[in-house]
């Protein structure tokens, strides 16, 4: 069933990228559409050093490089607030696939990067699903057991406070340039991870493979799943990877199928924001 | 009575602010209410103004229940509010302000007060005419925003604290206006002020509150003597 | 959402997965289908393409079954949606391959291609590639067909003749800022430059926009003897555009550019084309299927690599063997020679097919053949 | 001339996305709601009129009736979508996340009920040259130009001059005070919504008209907007279509000094630095 196993990682792969973007839009409400530029970042990275050095230090390198770009695209956050930053980051996104498609005698350009190795660690290689699952979920766990911990330090419950009334916190003399750094970094790190995975995963990447559609499904998983919470953004990627998969088993036209899935995906937003904003396990957005 | 206020119980979410609250306002009165931040005072305005739903009680304007109305409802019916701060359009001008509030409630059986009327009432405003609100003086803009609240055919106008930011002989002119303007055209008033002394000057009837309840509710000169005044 | 809102949707979805249950479950009695798959973009930018690729399968498909299907067994065709994306296209591909367990996989778009090749190579899949032309699916799996030429070997042709027989000195180059579009212009400026050529423009389009306006007049300023046009959309539009352009010059492309002809804005223009004829019964037939005016280059491709699928199977079911992958593939290189009135395909021990390409002129209202450089 | 050539060519695109900036400011400044789905309108638009036209209705007519269409489609999702949003006490984020839904059902709805195919108008006449001496421009760009010039000015003039213009500046800079004066702001943003709606349907037609349409172009189109808009200073209209016309003949005769890939991608770094400078915006608002 080798379907369903790699259903399963892909699933792990975006339920750390939504906790990724949970981490930004539901923990501190920077409200980024530009997840996949990071993600990419790091798949690009592990993508180009798999072959040169060992891929648990091809990882280490793609996790630091996008923790320092997410705190760099998150930065203007600081200065512009709401909708202005959603343009600022709709920007930095459109940005990012520029560069991946453009700069091709690093990125293999539009037509991507091919042969990818897969992940191998003490002599064991992970090169079916069954095998990259193991790295897939211990990986999850590690992210899922990082934003637990998070969550429950003292620092966690500043970071929320910031969500809420950033000029209280302000008043009440925490730092809130570094909590909003700090949560920054550890997003980059996640999207580094998943960007990784993802590259050792499909052995493949290409641009298309990290644009703004990639940013919103990620975004519509979370806010399905339900933000703020770590259950929502586990929830979201698996319900969303397979809702497609759902349906294929629907009996309609094939030309109709394409558009009619995307239709759902939209009216699906609707409906969770008119009814349910919280999503199926998340809190008060 | 203008304004009946019955055993009015409100608050937010969850959170009941003020109980039980009653008091009742005589055509061309001005009621001068009194009471901490957070005492209940922009509460109960806001009750009366319907952009709070009350949990229990009455309010009756002209002897109809409105509690139940809609804001714009109740605007008809001549109830009034006068916000603390931004009681002007700032992106229109004087003229601009006057006229369409004007034209939105010229549909109002026995309509009274017109623009003209409102600028020869506030003269000041008659000068500023062409300036964008935004543009003036704070004392300017809270002329116009009471300006804006006479147009039509008020009965009751709620002014929360219309003296912040002002200018003391502003102050007094402002009032001077107020008291003027609701005898003439028998409108009642609640004013809600920390500048206790002048609001004392205009009023004909004093409500204290603290924590929610009405803890003192007389005349002025009664109110002077009470001991109420140790709450602030 | 209300539980009970949440309930009937739920109804909702079980009733419309119960209702489609019994036609999965089918093939499982009787004489069982022949399934063969279809990994298209049939939703996104890349879907109008992928629509038309559709067509050309099912036609294929409906024309079998019409003559009975392969050996008294019927066909059918399961299309599954790529989105033109890598990661979509891989659990599209497992699910094909691990649910439907088909033997062969018909594809489309080099990207999506390419991250399912290795798949396809461990899993004994054969994967057929009807129309994506980057190099690099040369030897991207032992189990790819390619039936049409890879860009490289198109462009050479075509730049061959530009060259040689129309004396071309100078060139720009459109192309779309995809993978095809890329490639195309990088094949086509190691080509040009090779026989002695200039490039003195590379301009971008971006692939799902319509406005070529400024790409085109930049080309036109360089003032080049010929423009390489590389995209595979818009073309109407595109020519359009480069006759209301000034100076623009005489257009030249491969197959990809194929529905730039037949305009008053493209006469006197040049391409390549993989030699491919459709014969009008055939094509009449066909509009009358899909209610299309035309049966597209997309189209033609896709019925005929289907029909290649096809014929290999009915070869193997004649030997008796086991329909999987890995026969399949034995047998396409057994039949070897694929003939149809679309196209010659021979797959003489390489993946890729060697095809005859034509190089063709427009007028206003139809193209002729210039020259025919035949199959090596 | 090329520089000449770009520059107009630049000019008239510049019309068309100034419409869209300008409809999209104007609603985003009265309700504060950041309506991606405009995105989806301007598709409509162009889809309803190419419907019209395709069964033979003169274009004027196919394209006034697509206008009121869009109108109307732009008021249900007002009516429907963010009223009801608005009542719950939504947040932005969610109202944001469910106009990118509103713009998913819209694009893929065209998409399913005119296919995803790039379509081009049958009218014949709009591809005719006319000849300006210093550059040519189509019978179409004509109208791009013309329409987006006049429906602007038409903006305006009803903005200063009609009670309707005067509400919706009133409600624009205090929704609380409008509430309690009885200017109705509900009716006021459902009319906006339908005023908006129907310029970005205009521009949406008149650049389907000019060159063709596919069902996901709107977003770039409503993204080189929307930077407009805050460029030129949130709630100021004439900063909006002035800076949108002007990002347009940027990016056209960029052109001649830079590479064309790297100008969506030089647009828009140009734009996130311009934003951690000036976040106000060129044009301040009074």
């Amino acid at each position: 069933m080798s379907f369903l196993l790699s259903y399963l990682v892909l699933a792990t792969i975006y339920s750390i990228a939504a906790l990724s973007t949970n981490l930004l839009v539901g923990i501190i409400g920077i409200f980024s559409v530009s997840q996949a530029a990071i993600i990419g970042v790091g798949a690009y990275t592990v993508a180009l050093l798999a072959g040169v050095v060992p891929f648990p230090v091809a990882m280490l390198v793609a996790v630091v490089l996008c923790a320092l770009v997410n705190v760099l695209l998150a930065l203007p956050s600081l200065r512009v607030a709401g909708d202005y930053f959603v343009v600022t980051s709709f920007g930095c996104q459109l940005v990012a696939t520029a560069v991946f498609i453009n700069w091709d005698t690093l990125t293999g350009g539009a037509s991507g990067i091919v042969a990818i190795p897969a992940p191998s660690l003490f002599g064991f290689t992970a090169d079916t699903p069954q095998t990259f699952l193991v790295i897939s979920t211990i990986a999850l766990l590690a992210a899922c057991a990082g934003f637990w911990l998070l969550m429950r330090s003292p620092f966690g419950k500043i970071v929320h406070a910031i969500r809420e009334d950033e000029t209280a916190v302000l008043a009440a003399g925490k730092n809130v340039l570094r909590a909003k750094v700090s949560v920054s970094a550890v997003s980059g790190v996640y999207a580094g991870l998943a960007g990784g995975l993802y590259a050792t995963f499909l052995n493949f990447i290409d641009p298309p493979s990290f644009d703004l559609h990639v940013s919103i499904l990620i975004l519509t998983m979370l806010v399905v799943g339900g933000a703020r919470t770590l259950a929502g953004s586990i929830i979201g990627p698996f319900l969303l990877l397979a809702l497609p998969q759902l349906l294929n088993l629907v009996a309609v036209p094939p030309t109709m199928a394409g558009p009619l899935r995307q239709f759902i995906y939209g009216a699906l937003l609707i409906a969770f924001m008119l009814f349910r904003p919280q999503g199926i396990a998340g809190r008060r957005l | 009575m203008t304004l009946e206020v019955r055993k009015l119980t409100a608050g937010y979410r969850n959170k009941i602010v003020i109980t039980d609250v009653s008091f009742e306002l005589a055509p061309g009165s001005i009621m001068a209410f009194f009471g901490h931040n957070g005492a209940g005072k922009s509460t109960t305005l806001k009750t009366i103004l319907g952009a709070l739903s009350p949990v229990e009680g009455e309010v009756w304007l002209d002897g109809e229940r409105i509690d139940r109305l809609p804001i714009p409802e109740r605007i008809a019916r001549g109830i009034r509010y006068l916000p603390d701060s931004r009681g002007v359009f700032p992106d229109l001008t004087v003229e601009e302000n006057l006229d369409v509030v004007a034209r939105m409630n010229a549909a109002d059986s026995g309509a009274r007060i017109a623009v003209a009327d409102v600028l020869s009432m506030l003269p000041l405003l008659e000068a500023r005419r062409g300036s964008y609100a935004g543009t003036m003086s704070g004392g300017q803009q809270q002329m116009l925003a009471f300006g804006l609240a006479l147009l039509g055919s008020p009965r009751c106008i709620l002014l929360e604290e219309p003296s912040v930011g002002l200018q003391p002989d502003l102050v007094e002119m402002l009032f001077g206006e107020i008291r003027r303007i609701c005898a003439k055209h028998a409108i009642s008033a609640i004013l809600v002020e920390h500048k206790i002394a002048s609001a004392m000057a205009i009023s004909d009837h004093v409500l204290i509150m603290n924590n929610g309840a009405v803890v003192f509710d007389g005349p002025p000169a009664k109110a002077r003597e009470s001991n109420f005044w140790e709450f602030f | 959402m209300p539980l009970r809102q949440l309930r009937s949707l739920a109804a909702a979805v079980a009733a419309a997965v119960v209702s489609a249950l019994p036609g999965t479950l089918a093939h499982a009695q009787g004489q069982p289908e022949i399934l063969i798959g279809a990994l298209l973009p049939l939703t996104g930018p890349a879907a109008p393409v992928g629509l038309e690729q559709q067509q050309g399968v099912q036609f294929a498909v409906d024309r079998a079954n019409a003559a009975g299907g392969i050996r008294g067994r019927k066909v059918k065709a399961i299309f599954e949606d790529s989105q033109a994306k890598p990661d979509v296209a891989l659990l599209s591909f497992n699910r094909l391959a691990d649910l439907e367990n088909v033997p062969v996989i018909i594809t489309a778009f080099s990207s999506v291609t390419l991250a399912i090749a290795p798949l396809a190579t461990r899993k004994k899949v054969v994967l057929i590639n009807p129309a994506a032309q980057s190099n690099k699916l040369e030897n991207a799996s032992p189990y790819l067909f390619n039936t049409i030429p890879l860009v490289k070997d198109e462009t050479s042709a075509i730049t061959n003749y530009l060259v040689n027989s129309l004396h071309k000195k100078t060139a720009a180059i459109v192309y779309e800022n995809v993978a095809a579009g890329i490639d195309g212009r990088d094949d086509f400026k190691k080509a040009f430059e090779k026989l002695g050529g200039k490039v003195v423009a590379e301009e971008p389009v971006e692939f799902g926009l319509t406005n070529y306006r400024p790409t085109l007049l930049k080309v036109a300023a360089a003032k080049p003897d010929v423009a390489f046009i590389v995209i595979t959309q818009g073309h109407p539009t595109f020519v359009e555009q480069a006759a209301q352009v000034p100076g623009f010059p005489v257009g030249a492309g491969t197959t990809f550019v194929n529905p730039l002809c037949c305009y008053a804005g493209s006469a006197g223009w040049y391409q390549s084309a993989i030699k491919s004829g459709i014969p009008p019964e055939l094509e009449k037939e066909f509009n009358t299927r899909f209610g299309t005016k035309s049966m597209g280059f997309f189209a033609r491709e896709y019925f005929n690599s289907t029909n290649v699928a096809l014929k290999a199977i009915d070869h193997l079911l004649g030997k008796g063997q086991a329909l999987n992958g890995e026969n399949l593939r034995a047998a396409i290189f057994e039949v070897k020679k694929f003939g149809s009135d679309i196209a010659n395909i021979t797959f003489d021990k390489t993946n890729t097919a060697a095809r005859g390409v034509d190089i063709q002129q427009y007028t206003a209202d139809s193209r002729k053949i210039l020259a025919t450089e035949e199959a090596k | 001339m090329l520089f000449l050539q770009l520059l107009v060519d630049g000019l008239v695109s510049g019309c068309a996305i100034g419409l869209v900036a300008v409809s999209f400011s104007l609603y985003y400044s009265t309700t504060r709601v950041f309506h991606v789905a405009h995105a989806g309108i301007y598709t409509l638009g162009g889809y309803l009129a190419w419907y019209g036209a395709m069964q033979g209705i003169p274009f004027a007519i196919a394209c006034a009736l697509a206008v009121a269409g869009a109108a109307f489609a732009g008021a249900v999702i007002q009516r429907f979508l963010y009223d009801e949003l608005e009542r719950r006490e939504a947040t932005p984020l969610v109202m944001l996340i469910a106009s990118l839904g509103a713009l998913a059902v819209l694009q893929n709805g065209v998409a399913m009920l005119f296919t995803p195919n790039i379509l081009q108008f049958p009218n014949p006449w709009r591809t005719r040259m006319l000849d300006l001496g210093i550059a040519s421009v189509s019978y179409a760009q004509v109208l791009v130009a013309a329409s987006g010039l006049a429906a602007f000015g038409a903006l305006m003039w009803m903005s200063r001059r009609t009670l309707l213009g005067r509400r919706i500046r009133a409600v624009a800079s205090n929704p609380f005070l409008a509430e309690i004066t009885r200017l109705g702001p509900r009716s006021v943003y459902l009319a906006v919504m339908a005023i908006a709606s129907a310029m970005a349907a205009l521009s949406g037609i008149m650049v389907g008209l000019d060159q063709a349409m596919q069902p996901y172009t709107g977003v770039l189109v409503l993204l080189t907007a929307t930077i407009a808009v805050i460029a030129g200073g949130i709630g100021s209209l004439t900063g909006a279509f002035v800076v949108a016309v002007a990002l347009s003949v940027l990016q056209n005769v960029a052109l001649i000094l830079m590479p064309g890939r790297w100008s969506i991608a030089a647009t828009f770094a140009l734009f996130v630095v311009f934003i951690l400078v000036k976040p106000e915006g060129l044009f301040r608002k009074r």
